[in-house]
């Protein structure tokens, strides 16, 4: 999967090799004087003295990252108390305190910029990266961190006995070589050009390479060590896998998180580790971590976390409301909270921060134009049909119902913040007009109707959708649903809502039996990362379940050759994922996404609205307004290490 | 006496065994396998799961297996060695995981239990004695209401007040020093300080049924000639009706101990999941949306066994009250 | 040698009693109860409303309004002014001021006194079929301006009316019990009853068949049963698979019940007459043993009704049973469950006021039942 | 108002009693009506009636053991106590301590089963137990002494192990000593029997009367003995008093009342009694006919009007004074009336 370059011209910056790096990082590193005088967090001094702790300089690469903080200087000490939900919220972690790759993106999603490798060069082909890494580099155990470290974790994902895998590293058509140098220098080798590399390594996904610490790790692998495997049976597992699973997992980050001896790069390492019956999580500063702040103080500010694990939103939304939570917005920060929140700032003590969502449209109707039955295929897929509905959609009415009047008519494109937003694309279809909903109805052959006013197919049958949807998720979906269930049925279209669980939701898609889903509009800001609605790119692409099948060739069985159209934008993509150059590739993605808006496969209706987190008052150099996404991990990406409390 | 326990140790043995089928049937019921149910999960926070990866862990977890094969698998484990398998999602023996939580939910129940008799014993004498009477009807209505409101709803409104009203948010069993402490007496305090919301909202769902049927009891036992003969003793009222008809009227009640568990645990996972209490209930709840099998399938058996546990318990305690049964007498 | 002995028709005042009708008994019991003499007036109320739904409700559940989300209760008012100025029995509510705090998010609502809507009865109203059969167009009351607010007990977070909604749900919430319990006296009657007749093996067998149900805890059993429901089904076929899940529970109370009073009947002099007499088993069940005891049976199944109707909301809390768009006490209350209900919005919180009085109502009854059924014993 | 020529002091003295049940949804039921009694110290007397006449409850309101419903609605039960000074039990309240001081320890009483009126699940010893620790304040171990003599002193083998029996462990003579123990635990100076024997067969009826005839002997103390079968009257008895329908119709010395019934009812009842002879002179026992009403529409006067083969008109209406009949009364219409024109129904 390829990658998206937020503003091109910024990508050129950070693909243009070293020289301009060397800019970008004087840029950046102000005031990383080497004479700096290092200071550390008075929780550490003790160990240092009793001799347990070498002292900061020690700990610290010899040139550490340096951190401009968003407000000022902050001071020590503070535990960070936030809450999430137990073993199925890994992902909270990843994104509040797991986001250390070689490089990473700047506060803006715009830059890739230096992290653990303090510099990079491509080859023009983009087929090879050679990566420096800062010296001195140490994990949380003291030991240092290399190239070794690397090659290991690489070798880890492309072990077809163990099951972790990745989206970049062990991809079938395009796996990544790795060639270690020495221990500060080693590259990134690819057969085809990976034009969308070092997103890659930028995104949460990038940060995969450096979960599996060779020094800890390959004592469970029988290739480092030949008892592995009856290291493993004794702690009564099947086999090795297992227990690697158990102690390094990627992907099952509910282990890595499990397990506390795990050595990381993380400003903070667990001391009660998530485990199923945990009632919290808590970390401590790591002493070894590889960042200071401007006066060359090590990062973090903030000596712990302590994350309550709760199944019970109420309880961690009164928790909030208590001013028992510092910073959070995941779980709690709903549409329907906002009120209460905004209430209880001062009995709480604490604010609210602005949130950007980076999906467009805040709900997705996507008919499967693979349907079975043909007569319902040929409905989907049937332009005028899809145009019809979206007009018979009073947008307006939604939004003012279900979003208290937030966010605008919107269809499935680009956001407006995004560099290729195209009004026209996000606008079109989306005014409230029944007559023209009629009109394309019938021009899409929806013409009789029967004696409940529903119009019927051209086998006569009424035209009803199912449409599957998992108002756990969001529960504004069903309500926004009911209202367009009673629209539509106003110009004669029957929409059945179907209420399911997670599991079946997805089951349903292999096995192909269903009207239509519903989701959120991914990829409004991560356009290139993202694209399933704009073609059939991938699994989410349920809109064409069977057509991605046959792009990705990950389940031949169901595939089935897509409409021109679509393996045009397919072709685009592959180029695109090949292009060294980002404005080339900018391009290529414009062209996909004219081909998406000329075919307007799935229906949008507003734009999702700006999200909120709440931070404590005392809580300072907090970003007034982030970016939330997978991709772009929140709040981490935005230097919570320097967070501090007042 | 002999003879009943031989009869009843057999019936708890077939009992567990069912219990132990079905509990793996029901988590086997739903569509779909534990790492469908974590796929779903991943991307649904916008993580991706390749079904290659899929197909690796599929294998690795012999999830392919037919039904009988795997419940073999866990049943002979468990009589083999004790072994209950181990959780999908957390990767670590069952029993690693569901002793600490079992051991709230049984203290959990086990005091709203005690907390329901000291309630429901009183109320139910007096509305017996006083049938009918002012006091009879206000008495049963408090009992009722317990019944009435449903659970997580008292417990929501709970929660929520304490907050408004003292600032204080209720949650979980136990304060962040003592979550992972040992058993000690300032740790049973601090237990006892989170512990007495959810014993309240646990109490009261069913005290109704108990005021109900020791007012039952009661009424048939008062009817009694041995009721004239205590009286006629020259004994003050109270003590006619507490030494003779009350003493009486209890053992029937000691029979629904046993069957008050599973009502209880079942209100406890609502509870739980609520004022999000570290017990067995959450971690059920999970286990079967995450369909983790073994995990699921183990607690519900503990569970079922814990009813039968307590049934056997209960009887017993019969025994011993009633020396109709104990001496083998006519019943 | 007795004095009894010589008058041999001598009748002691008992059996004399007994010579009532045990219906004229049982009433006469039942009318002490009362407590229970009201339940039975407040059932039968509710009862009523959940069968004349349409009618009785202003709106249709589905029915919403983007302008009063979250509208605070308007009360209803009877007594007003006319242009004379003297007092006059008009019912009428206050219209609403609102804005909306965009930094809140959210619209505030303030009563403004000087708007009045006019309540009338019998309204003209979207054409409806009254219990889905009888075509009607009137409904009880409603204000004939358009799009007028009538929010008496306030409006949910779309905007729909919650008494609206409160009324269909009752039908939902009160069939659901009472569906549920006809199926467990299915299942309880016959299996109770013949396990009873009989005893023997049949008997312990179902005797540990119900231990073993029993002593199963039920959450699971439901969580594992509703989450193997074909998800494809019609809201009205999930609906109805509840109700057996949850009467597959429900059974073995009343299975005990039944077969309680059949051990107890068994040996009853007039069931061995009817068996001397040569009448086939199944007639001396259903003509000689059945009456005998529908009083218990009727009691037992009032007091299993509550149980189905919690055990519903409860199944809603978790997200299974039934779910949106299905208007039921237990959705209201799951959509009524958070926080922001709570602070802002407690009205939303009555579906629980009816629950809370609905299984009062039923427990009193089914106790007075109960009580009456045997007028000598408990 | 005849004076029975017992003692100048009665022990009991029961005076123109009235014992209503009230219901909730029915008018009040008057079961029994101006019921005049006087026993005397040592002395026995037996009630004897069909069941529903309302024998067993004036019995019990002796102690006041009947259901709150049940109202002493008129008259005094006057209770004098060897030594003692009189109280009127009537006037006692069902709980207060003046009652529960009688009860058990000045007047005891005896049920007819013996098994439910013994606590199913306390062993009998401690039953017994009780009532001397709460009238005598013994220690337990003392109280345990004089249970065990008591038991074997009705009879009961083995009675230091029989004490900690239950009752249902016991056969049903047993149970029934058991209970005597019980009433006689502290001396009691009336005992009540309320159809003690009913429930036992002949044989132990037999032994269960001899037991307590021995022990009124050696105790001194007078019986209130209720009981349908007029063998044991006959038996037992210095006094018979015979009830119907809540009215003593005929009462006084049992010699006399046997001998010479002057109450229809009483005569009666005194036919039923088979005599032994030779087949073909036996007679026919001839029932009363008709049935007894139920207390509700029983006449204002006499209530054995219905079913009098001799009724005629004042019957019904008015209640018939008391006729002394040199040892005994009865209340019949025929007989005040004989008191004027001399002839009396054989």
């Amino acid at each position: 999967m390829v990658k998206r370059i937020p503003h091109p011209d910024a990508h050129v910056r950070a693909a243009r090799s070293s020289k301009v790096l060397a800019a970008l990082l004087s840029g950046l590193m102000l005031s990383a004087v080497p004479a700096l005088a290092f200071e550390q967090a008075p929780m550490l001094d003790e160990r240092v003295e009793s001799g347990d702790l070498p002292p900061v300089d020690e700990r610290l690469p010899k040139n550490p990252l340096v951190v401009e903080p968003v407000e000022g200087i902050g001071k020590y000490g503070g535990v960070w108390r936030m809450g999430m939900r137990g073993g199925d919220d890994n992902g909270l972690v990843a994104k509040t305190a797991a986001y250390e790759g070689l490089v990473r993106y700047d506060h803006k999603w715009e830059k890739v910029v230096p992290n653990l490798a303090e510099s990079w060069e491509i080859s023009d082909d983009a087929t090879e990266y050679t990566f420096k890494l800062r010296e001195g580099l140490k994990w949380s155990d003291g030991q240092p961190m290399t190239s070794e470290d690397i090659a290991f974790a690489v070798e880890m994902f492309q072990n077809p006995e163990y099951p972790a895998n990745s989206n970049w590293i062990d991809i079938k058509d395009n796996p990544v070589k790795v060639e270690v140098v020495d221990d500060l220098t080693f590259k990134f080798i690819f057969d085809k050009p990976n034009g969308m590399l070092m997103d890659t390594l930028a995104t949460i996904n990038g940060t995969q390479v450096l979960t599996i610490p060779k020094h800890y790790c390959s004592q469970f692998s029988p290739d480092h060590n030949p008892d592995a495997d009856k290291m493993a049976k004794e702690e009564g597992h099947q086999n090795w896998t297992f227990l690697m699973q158990q102690k390094c997992a990627w992907g099952w980050e509910s282990q890595r998180w499990a397990n506390p001896e795990l050595p990381v790069m993380y400003a903070w390492r667990i001391t009660e580790p998530l485990t199923g019956d945990a009632a919290r999580v808590v970390w401590e500063r790591n002493p070894y971590y590889f960042k200071v702040d401007a006066e060359g103080n090590q990062l973090p500010y903030i000596d712990g976390l302590d994350m309550r694990v709760s199944r019970s939103l109420e309880e961690l939304t009164l928790l909030a409301l208590n001013g028992e939570i510092d910073f959070q917005d995941r779980h709690i920060a709903t549409n329907a909270n906002q009120a209460v929140f905004y209430d209880g700032q001062e009995k709480g003590d604490y604010h609210l921060g602005k949130v950007i969502q980076s999906v467009s449209s805040s709900l997705v109707l996507q008919l499967n134009f693979n349907h079975d039955d043909p007569v319902k295929r040929a409905l989907f897929q049937d332009k005028d049909f899809r145009i019809g509905l979206s007009h018979a959609i009073d947008r307006q009415e939604i939004i003012d119902v279900v979003f208290i009047g937030q966010g605008e008519p919107f269809q499935v494109a680009p956001r407006p913040e995004s560099p290729f937003y195209d009004e026209e694309m996000a606008k079109q279809y989306t005014e409230f007009d029944p007559e023209k909903a009629v009109e394309r109805l019938e021009a899409a052959g929806l013409t009789e109707m029967n004696g409940d006013g529903i119009r019927l197919m051209s086998d006569g049958r009424p035209a009803r959708i199912v449409v599957d949807v998992i108002a756990a998720l969001r529960p504004e979906w069903i309500d926004m649903l009911e209202l367009m269930q009673l629209q539509l049925a106003e110009v004669g279209v029957d929409i059945e809502i179907n209420n399911i669980d997670r599991t079946l939701f997805y089951d349903k898609r292999p096995s192909n039996d269903y009207d239509a889903q519903v989701w959120a509009g991914d990829g409004g800001l991560d356009v290139m990362q993202e694209p399933r609605y704009y073609f059939p790119s991938g699994e989410e692409s349920v809109w064409a379940y069977k057509w991605q099948a046959w792009y990705t060739g990950a389940n031949q069985q169901i595939a089935e050759e897509p409409a021109d159209w679509a393996k045009e934008q397919m072709a685009l993509y592959d180029e695109l994922k090949g292009e060294g150059d980002a404005d080339r590739r900018a391009e290529l993605m414009r062209e996909i996404l004219a081909i998406a808006k000329e075919n307007f496969p799935v229906i949008g209706v507003s734009l999702m609205p700006d999200g909120y987190y709440i931070a404590k008052n005392n809580l300072k150099n907090v970003a007034p307004s982030m970016i939330n996404a997978w991709l772009f991990p929140e709040p981490a990406g935005y230097d919570a290490t320097q967070w501090y409390f007042e | 006496m002999l003879r009943f326990l031989v009869g009843r140790l057999i019936s708890i043995v077939l009992t567990v065994w069912a219990i132990s089928f079905v509990a793996f049937a029901i988590i086997q019921l739903p569509p779909g396998d534990y790492l469908t149910a974590y796929m779903a999960e991943l991307s649904a926070q916008g993580e991706r799961v390749s079904p290659a990866e899929l197909e690796a862990l599929r294998r690795q977890y012999s999830l392919g297996d037919p039904f009988l094969v795997q419940y073999w698998k866990w049943i002979s484990g468990i009589l083999a060695h004790g072994d209950f398998g181990s959780s999908f999602e957390w990767k670590r023996p069952v029993t690693e995981l569901i002793w600490g939580r079992l051991g709230n939910s049984i203290l959990l129940e086990g005091l709203a239990v005690l907390v329901m008799w000291l309630v429901a014993l009183p109320i139910g004498i007096y509305a017996a004695v006083r049938k009918y009477s002012l006091g009879d009807y206000l008495a049963t209505v408090f009992g009722f209401l317990g019944l009435a409101v449903p659970n997580f709803l008292f417990a929501l409104v709970l929660m929520y007040l304490t907050y408004v009203w003292f600032g204080t948010t209720l949650g979980g069993l136990f304060s962040p020093a003592f979550e992972r402490a040992h058993w000690s007496l300032p740790r049973l305090w601090d237990f006892l300080t989170y512990a007495w919301a959810p014993i309240i909202v646990l109490a009261t769902a069913g005290t109704a049924q108990l005021i109900r049927i020791m007012r039952a009891n009661l009424l048939d036992e008062l009817k009694k000639p041995y009721v004239t003969t205590a009286r006629s003793k020259g004994l003050p009222e109270w003590k006619v009706i507490v030494k003779y008809p009350v003493r009486v009227a209890l053992n029937p009640l000691v029979s629904t101990i046993g069957w008050l568990l599973p009502t209880l645990v079942s209100s406890s996972v609502i509870v739980s999941v609520v004022m999000n209490l570290p017990t067995a209930g959450p971690l059920l709840l999970r286990s079967l949306t995450s369909q983790d099998m073994y995990l699921a399938g183990t607690i519900i058996m503990l569970l079922g066994v814990l009813t039968v546990i307590g049934t056997l318990i209960s009887d017993l305690i019969l025994a011993w009250l009633d020396p109709r049964i104990r001496h083998g007498g006519a019943r | 040698m007795t004095a009894e002995a010589l008058t041999e028709d001598t009748a002691p005042p008992e059996i004399k009693r007994s010579q009532e009708s045990q219906a004229a008994l049982m009433w006469r019991r039942f009318r002490q109860h009362r407590l229970a003499v009201w339940s039975l007036w407040i059932v039968g109320l509710f009862y009523f409303i959940a069968l004349f739904a349409e009618f009785l409700a202003p709106f249709e559940p589905s029915a919403y309004n983007p302008r009063y989300t979250y509208a605070a209760p308007q009360g209803i008012h009877f007594i007003d002014r006319d242009e004379e100025g003297n007092w006059t029995f008009r019912p009428f509510v206050y219209g609403y001021k609102s804005e909306i705090d965009p930094a809140a998010l959210r619209r505030t609502f303030v009563v403004d006194r000087d708007v009045k809507h006019p309540i009338n009865f019998f309204v003209e109203a979207e054409p409806y079929r009254l219990l889905g059969i009888i075509p009607m167009d009137v409904k009880l009351f409603g204000t004939t301006e358009r799009r007028a607010p009538l929010y008496i007990l306030g409006a949910d977070r779309l905007g729909r009316d919650l008494l609206s909604r409160l009324i269909h749900g009752t039908r939902i919430s009160l069939s659901i019990g009472l569906i549920g319990v006809v199926l467990s006296l299915v299942f309880g009657v016959i299996i109770g009853g013949f396990s009873g007749y009989y005893g023997g093996w049949f008997d312990s067998v179902v005797q540990r068949v119900i231990e073993f149900i029993r002593s199963l805890p039920t959450i699971p059993l439901w969580l594992g049963l509703a989450a193997a429901l074909p998800r494809d089904w019609s809201s009205l076929q999930t609906y109805f698979a509840i109700t057996v899940i949850l009467s597959l529970v429900g059974w073995t109370e009343l299975a005990r019940v039944v077969r309680g009073r059949f051990l107890a009947l068994r040996t009853e002099d007039f069931v061995t007459a009817a068996r001397l007499d040569g009448a086939s088993d199944w007639r001396v069940i259903t003509r000689h043993m059945v009456p005998n005891f529908m009083s218990h049976i009727i009691a037992a199944a009032t007091l299993a009704i509550p149980g189905m109707i919690l055990a519903e909301t409860a199944l809603s809390f978790l997200g299974l049973g039934l779910q949106a768009p299905i208007v039921s006490w237990g959705t209201l209350l799951q959509e009524a469950q958070n926080i922001r209900t709570l602070a802002s919005a407690p009205w939303l919180l009555l579906p629980g006021v009816a629950v809370v009085v609905a299984i009062l109502a039923l427990n009193f009854l089914g106790d007075g039942l109960r009580d009456a059924a045997d007028p000598y014993g408990r | 108002m005849p004076q029975t020529p017992m003692a100048d002091r009665p022990l009991l003295k029961i005076e123109d009693v009235e014992i209503a049940f009230s219901s909730p949804d029915e008018a009040d039921i008057v079961a029994v009506r101006q019921v005049d009694l006087a026993l005397g110290p040592g002395k026995t007397l037996c009630l004897v009636g069909e069941s529903g006449c309302g024998k067993s409850v004036t019995a019990r309101a002796v102690l006041h053991l009947n259901d709150q419903n049940a109202v002493i609605s008129r008259g005094r039960i006057l209770f004098s106590p060897p030594g003692d000074e009189t109280v009127d039990i009537a006037a006692l309240k069902s709980d207060s301590l003046a009652m529960r001081k009688i009860r058990g320890n000045q007047i005891a009483m005896i049920f007819q089963e013996p098994m439910s009126s013994l606590s199913p699940v306390h062993t009998v010893g401690d039953q017994i137990d009780e009532m001397i620790t709460l009238h005598e304040g013994l220690k337990p171990r003392e109280a345990r002494e004089r249970t065990v003599s008591l038991l074997d002193q009705v009879g009961v083998p083995g009675p230091r192990e029989r004490a900690d029996s239950y009752p249902f462990q016991l056969s049903g003579g047993l149970r029934q000593r058991a209970m005597i123990a019980m009433a006689l635990a502290c001396k009691p100076a009336l005992l009540i029997a309320d159809e003690p024997t009913t429930a036992l067969d002949v044989t132990t009826q037999a032994q269960i009367l001899d037991l307590l005839k021995e022990l009124q002997e050696d105790y001194g103390m007078a019986m209130l003995f209720i009981t349908h079968d007029l063998g044991v009257v006959a038996e037992i008895a210095d006094e018979v008093a015979v009830m119907y329908l809540g009215d003593v119709v005929e009462q006084g010395n049992v010699f006399d009342v046997f001998r010479a019934p002057r109450h229809p009812y009483t005569q009666a009842l005194m036919r039923s009694i088979p005599t032994i002879a030779r087949k073909k002179e036996r007679q026919r026992l001839s029932p009363i006919k008709g049935t007894v009403p139920s207390a509700k529409d029983r006449p204002e006067g006499c209530a054995f009007t219905s079913r009098c083969p001799y009724a005629f008109e004042p019957c019904a209406g008015t209640k018939p004074d008391r006729a002394p009949l040199g040892n005994h009364v009865a209340r019949c219409h025929l007989l005040t009336e004989s008191a004027r024109k001399n002839e009396v129904p054989a």
